[in-house]
């Protein structure tokens, strides 16, 4: 759907759902499925950032791990570098997954307490029989390096070192086989204030020198605008508007998009969309359950301009593009001026 | 020898150390340190005589002597409990991680095993089994293992699936490692403490319950072992003649073997997982902040001795298997 | 903003954990004050002593290993450190409450919330149990919960969490109490349903007129919420002042590197931060000199061995603690 | 939700006692020892005899026909003729289950009172005197044998100070009856036994609650609750104990499951005829028909005991359901 005007891209989503069973009763029957990704398609260049904003339970994460086939896509393609993962055997995806690394959002739970770094760094070199032992240790003090801890690092252990340096140990990890791609789930969500900049400072330089490509998840709308050069705005398991980042933010057009805006705090300096979001009445209620998604457009129970049309059973909302790549899925989208 | 040095270092891993040691070296060196071969039949001249010059813990009731026999049961004790403990981990970890790492229906299957075992009373069992199978020891070691897996696999299994769902399976996965790099480098890694602390405490709760199936004449009838001694007493109603020295000295090797392995078990936990809050921290913290309180001390000087303070971690009273 | 009545005055609060590897300084030497409906926001990262020194005001910190070492709290004028157990459990829950930031564990999860609102209101009220259920109905409608008589009967986790957090809401107000300390209470949440929830708290202070002690790592629901602000680091108010004072014109570099450092929605993509060096002190061992030089791109030799004290910066009721200045100044 | 769930439990339930029931069926038949090749062995028998004797207890015949015939009788509350009473198993079975209960119950009811209120006060005051003796007292009581610390409390209080009696169930000359000498009797006779059972559960049980209830304190609940003004004694009793209990309930489920099979030590020690005695006497006198059924009946009684505790659980935490 979205095919890039520069060439092939990197990473091409192309409808991609994710369902998981839910069973009830006696025998465990499938009585139904959560949505957590209900058809998203999207596509990143080399060297760019895609960030995915939305709230929690709306299938960020899921799209994510999706992304990697560390969860099974129930239907839909992902393209990477021109070819198509979601229908690999375990052996051709091993091959590809040089190319693309995961950075998770909780430092302390994704790095292994009871092995030492050297190990946790050479772990994707050892997976994939890269280079020899002694070329092996040399690689890990370099990346150590790269991501600003002492080479020394090697030898201590997760506990010793803090939130931000683990975070760090994490990339070195996903950078050991030099990938073009790597998907960060809340990278910086469970870190200090303080330690923030330093990480996503950390990651746009790696993006500047290496050329790596993101996909950056993050609940935090400041963040995703601030890292991403294109950002999708996620809603049930869609994608409810898409489009270049500052694009975005400044002429949003779907009425979830503006919603997320006028709800961000500390509004008094806000920019024109913002005095534009704060006219909005402020968000009733919370998200629905994937397991059971509101008919029609998902939105509609929360929204002000929902009409007959998008209460309508089995219609989900058309796609409006209102300019070059800025695409909206809503019956009534914004204008934008 | 990091482990072992690190243990050294805690009190209680410095008693469980020198208890476990010196019950090993006596069950080796027995026919050295024995003053008589308890094994000798029908000493008519020297029976049921009271602790003295001769015989330091006296005699039974067939003249042997109890102090070379005590010594001698050690064997016993020491080669059930350390096989059983053995067995009962190396069984125990594969079911459990088997179990945990795969589901589905061997999960299933695995997980219903161990509750059938589970509800069927312990001694008894072993009881009827001893019965069929017979009592050689090493009957004994397989009736022990039959019934003593099922705990360490669920043990096993629920840390497996904890783990399991742990980001950096998913970080090891994402790299593209197989399933066996996961099990070997991640899985394994995570439950060997527990494995390690388990199968000691295993090994002494196994102690136990032998002496408790010795005790009922349910144990090898060749072996010396020191069920068999206060099953003798028993029998030989030492308790009537007021023979404490059959009763005591067994109960007590009992106790300090059992109890030196269970020292060496809480050690080894504290060591392989130094990041569990100490309990008994509690007591030094109460120490420190009234002798703040009452003006002793400053903050400067409030640092606590963590690690060696004495005391016990309560939590582990599910490993063992009493009698 | 305020009337100009003092509901708390903390002076010189120090609260140290005496853990196994020594003592932590987690509080050391606080004071604020907080007017009848005005909101002082409490600012710093995690382990800077935001949240010891809320649980030292309600005197509930966990002890073994915390114990309130030094200082006053005075909630209107009465004196908390001395008054005995029974009287704080009246104070607790009466004239000042507590929100906490986890309203999944907060709740007890074997109690209904109706039951669990009701125990708050009999614990300061002589009501019999049918007339405190009314009340508590009454309550949970009035922090914006959908038809109350059928939620009250429900078990906290069938509720999500900004629901929950409406509860923990309503038992705080059972009491009608003069002070709130909301100890991060959106953190949790999702950014649509902490704008429900703030807007809840300031709609009830404006009701009821209570001071609130607000508690938060985040500028923007300072921006959005405070009228005061005081910024923790290591166990430290290193800056205090109206909240356009502090915002607008930082006079502590943490405060500066804290406001810079996170990005802005309205700013355009790309955007560089400004990061702050090195990580958090540990409270065991807290440097020597003004705590925050070893992170400071500013700090002279002399910053490395003398503490600074908090003065006024500009106006009488900013105070900061830099090298700049000298003297000791409250408000309020 | 719930009906499923409590559908799915008691299927699982069925299911394990099914395995039981046949597990009951099948050992001794296959096992080397069984008591068909006990009987093919024994040479004072002629071959009509053995045949004779298979036949009467149902050991003749294809297996399946037997297993029939077995599931016939069982339903029919028939677990076969005991060898050496003479008797139906059942009979002898009902007569000997309120002599096991008696010693069980009151063991239950002392330790569970006990060990409760220490186990509370115990963290109440963590840290404090009580604490540090209740931690240190479980790592050494779980190291003593049960028996050994009833044949000690016998060479004491029965022979060296004889306060009670040191075995037997009642004086054997005070007839049989509901008088209150009878039941003063037997009250006297018990206290030894329900001593010796207790000291290690009430430990178990203290170690359990107090480590239960330190979890809670820390709770965030908790700290809600202190945060209402509730009074400590209404946070620790209405907060804290209730959440507390939660793991209480579990364990007291595996108690209940040894009420009639948890004994057989002790029962041996004191001559105390009740079920676990029974099951050595069976064995030690190959007594098949009777070591089946007092299996099948322990195994059957500790399935029902778990599921009544899953029962009491679900309805403790009301989050159970809806899993």
């Amino acid at each position: 759907m979205t095919v890039s005007s520069m060439g092939q891209p990197l990473l091409d989503v192309r409808d991609l759902k994710v369902h998981f069973p839910i069973t009830s009763g006696l025998f465990r029957k499938v009585v139904g499925a959560v949505r957590a990704v209900d058809g998203v398609s999207f596509a990143l260049e080399p060297g760019k950032t895609f960030g995915l904003a939305g709230e929690s339970g709306c299938g960020k994460t899921t799209l994510a791990r999706a992304i990697l086939r560390l969860e099974e896509p129930t239907d839909g393609k992902v393209f990477f570098d021109g070819a198509e993962i979601t229908s690999m055997s375990d052996a051709q995806l091993t091959a590809v997954r040089t190319g693309m690394q995961m950075v998770f959002q909780d430092p302390y739970s994704s790095l292994n307490p009871r092995l030492n770094v050297e190990r946790i760094v050479s772990e994707p070199l050892r997976v994939h029989r890269v280079g020899t032992e002694r070329e092996r240790h040399e690689r890990v003090a370099e990346l150590l390096t790269t991501v600003g801890l002492p080479p020394d690092a090697a030898a201590r252990h997760p506990h010793e070192f803090s939130g931000g340096q683990r975070q760090r140990i994490g990339i070195a990890r996903a950078l050991a086989l030099r990938p073009k791609l790597i998907v960060a789930d809340e990278p910086v969500s469970s870190l200090d204030v303080s330690i923030r900049a330093q990480i996503l400072n950390l990651m746009r330089n790696l993006q500047d020198e290496l050329g790596i490509a993101y996909v950056f998840i993050a609940h935090d709308l400041a963040l995703v605008r601030n890292m991403s050069h294109k950002v999708g705005i996620m809603y049930l398991g869609h994608i409810v508007e898409t489009a270049s980042s500052d694009e975005l933010f400044l002429h949003p057009a779907h009425p979830y998009t503006l919603a997320l805006l006028a709800a961000v705090p500390g509004a008094e300096t806000g920019g024109r969309a913002r005095e534009r979001a704060r006219r909005f009445a402020p968000l009733e209620g919370d998200v629905p359950s994937p397991a059971c998604p509101p008919s029609g457009c998902p939105f509609h129970p929360r929204c002000a301009r929902a009409t007959e049309e998008c209460r309508e059973a089995g219609v989900f909302p058309p796609r409006h593009e209102l300019a070059p790549g800025h695409l909206v899925w809503c019956h009534h989208p914004l204008e934008t001026e | 020898m990091n482990v072992l040095k690190r243990m050294w270092r805690l009190p209680r891993g410095r008693i469980g150390i020198c208890i476990t040691v010196a019950v090993v070296l006596v069950a080796v060196f027995a026919p050295l340190l024995a003053p008589y071969n308890p094994y000798d039949i029908d000493q008519r001249d020297a029976r049921r005589m009271r602790p003295g010059r001769g015989h330091w813990l006296g005699t039974d009731a067939f003249g042997n002597d109890i102090l070379s026999k005590l010594i001698y049961g050690a064997r016993v004790s020491l080669i059930v409990g350390l096989c059983t403990g053995l067995a009962v981990t190396v069984v125990g970890t594969f079911m459990g991680i088997l179990a945990g790492y795969t589901g589905g229906w061997v999960d299933t299957v695995i997980m219903r095993a161990c509750d059938v075992i589970f509800v069927v009373p312990g001694l008894p069992l072993m009881i009827l089994l001893a019965n069929y199978l017979g009592t050689k020891f090493y009957m004994i070691i397989v009736i022990f293992t039959v019934l003593g897996w099922a705990g360490m696999a669920r043990m096993i299994r629920s840390q497996v699936l904890s783990v399991r769902s742990r980001d950096f399976v998913a970080a090891s996965r994402s790299i593209g490692a197989s399933k066996w790099h996961i099990m070997a480098e991640h899985i394994l890694v995570s439950v060997s403490p527990l494995m390690i602390v388990n199968g000691v405490l295993n090994a002494a709760g196994v102690m136990v319950a032998e002496a408790g199936l010795s005790f009922l004449g349910f144990g090898d009838p060749t072996a010396i072992s020191w069920g068999k001694m206060l099953f003798e007493a028993q029998s030989g109603h030492a308790l009537l003649f007021g023979a404490w020295w059959w009763v005591v000295p067994p109960g007590l090797a009992i106790f300090v073997t059992v109890f030196g392995f269970m020292m060496a078990g809480y050690a080894l936990e504290e060591v392989l997982n130094p990041h569990i809050p100490r309990r008994q921290a509690f007591s030094a913290m109460r120490r420190q902040m009234r002798k703040f309180a009452a003006g002793r001390g400053t903050c400067a000087t409030a640092a606590v001795a963590g690690g060696a303070a004495a005391g016990t971690g309560g939590s582990r009273q599910g490993g063992v298997t009493r009698g | 903003m305020g009337s100009g009545e003092c509901v708390l005055d903390v002076r010189d609060l120090a609260t140290y954990f005496f853990t196994p590897r020594g003592c932590v300084r987690a509080v050391d030497g606080v004071s604020f004050s907080i007017e009848r409906g005005v909101t002082l926001a409490l600012v710093g990262e995690s382990g800077c002593g935001k949240s010891a020194t809320a649980l030292s005001v309600m005197r509930l910190v966990p002890s073994p290993p915390g114990l309130i070492v030094r200082g006053s709290v005075k909630l209107d004028g009465r004196e908390l450190l001395s008054l005995s157990e029974a009287e704080m459990c009246s104070v607790r829950g009466g004239d000042a409450a507590m929100i906490f930031q986890e309203p999944m564990t907060s709740l007890n999860p074997v109690y209904t919330v109706g039951a669990q609102v009701v125990e708050a209101i009999m614990a300061h009220h002589a009501a019999d149990r049918r007339k405190a259920r009314e009340l508590a109905i009454e309550l949970l409608h009035k922090v914006g919960i959908p038809s109350p008589a059928q939620r009250a009967s429900d078990y906290p986790h069938q509720l999500s969490g900004g629901m929950r957090q409406r509860v923990m809401i309503a038992m705080a107000l059972a009491a009608r109490p003069k002070l709130l300390i909301a100890d991060e209470p959106t953190t949790a949440l999702d950014v649509t349903v902490q704008a429900q929830i703030l807007d809840l708290i300031s709609s009830l202070q404006e009701e009821l007129n209570m001071a609130v002690l607000l508690i938060t790592h985040d500028f923007g629901i300072v921006r959005q919420a405070a009228d005061r602000v005081a910024v923790m680091y290591a166990g430290q108010i290193v800056e205090q002042g109206s909240a356009g004072e502090v915002l607008n014109s930082p006079k502590h570099p943490y405060t500066r590197a804290l406001i810079d450092s996170v990005p802005v929605v309205d700013a355009p993509s790309g955007t560089r931060l400004v990061s702050i060096d090195g990580a958090a002190p540990n409270l065991l061992d807290p440097p020597a000199g003004c705590r925050f030089h070893p992170r400071c791109s500013r700090a002279s030799a002399r910053c490395r061995e003398f503490e600074p004290e908090l003065a006024a910066v500009g106006s009488d009721t900013h105070i900061a603690r830099c090298a700049a200045g000298g003297g000791l100044r409250y408000d309020c | 939700m719930s009906g499923a769930y409590w559908a799915r439990r008691a299927i699982q339930t069925l299911i394990i006692l099914c395995v039981v029931v046949t597990l009951n069926f099948f050992l001794p038949r296959l096992l080397p020892g069984s008591p068909a090749e006990h009987f093919a062995n024994d040479p004072r028998l002629s071959p009509e005899a053995k045949q004779e004797v298979l036949r009467q207890f149902g050991l003749d015949g294809p297996l399946h026909k037997q297993f029939a015939a077995y599931l016939r009788n069982l339903a029919k509350g028939d677990l076969g003729i005991s060898f050496t009473y003479r008797r139906p198993v059942a009979q002898v079975i009902w007569s000997r289950i309120p002599w096991t209960l008696a010693l069980t119950l009151s063991s239950f009811l002392v330790s569970l009172l006990l060990g409760v209120a220490l186990g509370a006060t115990a963290a109440w005051r963590r840290g404090g005197g009580l604490d540090t003796f209740l931690l240190s007292s479980a790592i050494v009581v779980s190291a003593l044998p049960a028996f050994w610390i009833a044949m000690i409390l016998t060479l004491l209080l029965a022979f060296t100070w004889p306060v009670f009696p040191a075995y037997g169930m009642s004086d054997p000359f005070i007839p049989i009856g509901w008088s209150w000498e009878f039941i003063g009797s037997v009250a006297r006779h018990a206290v030894l036994p329900v001593v010796s059972m207790s000291i290690g559960s009430i430990v178990s049980y203290g170690i359990l609650v107090r480590n239960s209830m330190v979890e809670v304190t820390g709770e965030d609940y908790v700290r809600t609750a202190r945060s209402k003004g509730l009074t400590e004694r209404t946070v620790l009793y209405r907060h804290a104990f209730r959440n507390a209990l939660l793991p209480l309930v579990t364990r007291i489920g595996m108690s209940l499951a040894g009420l009639i099979g948890g004994t057989t030590i002790i029962e041996t020690i004191f001559s105390w005829e009740g079920m676990g005695l029974l099951v050595v006497e069976a064995s030690r006198s190959l007594d098949y028909p009777l070591m089946q059924g007092t299996m099948l009946i322990m195994a059957v009684v500790t399935v029902l005991a778990n599921f009544a505790a899953d029962m009491a659980y679900s309805m403790l935490d009301p989050r159970v359901k809806y899993r």
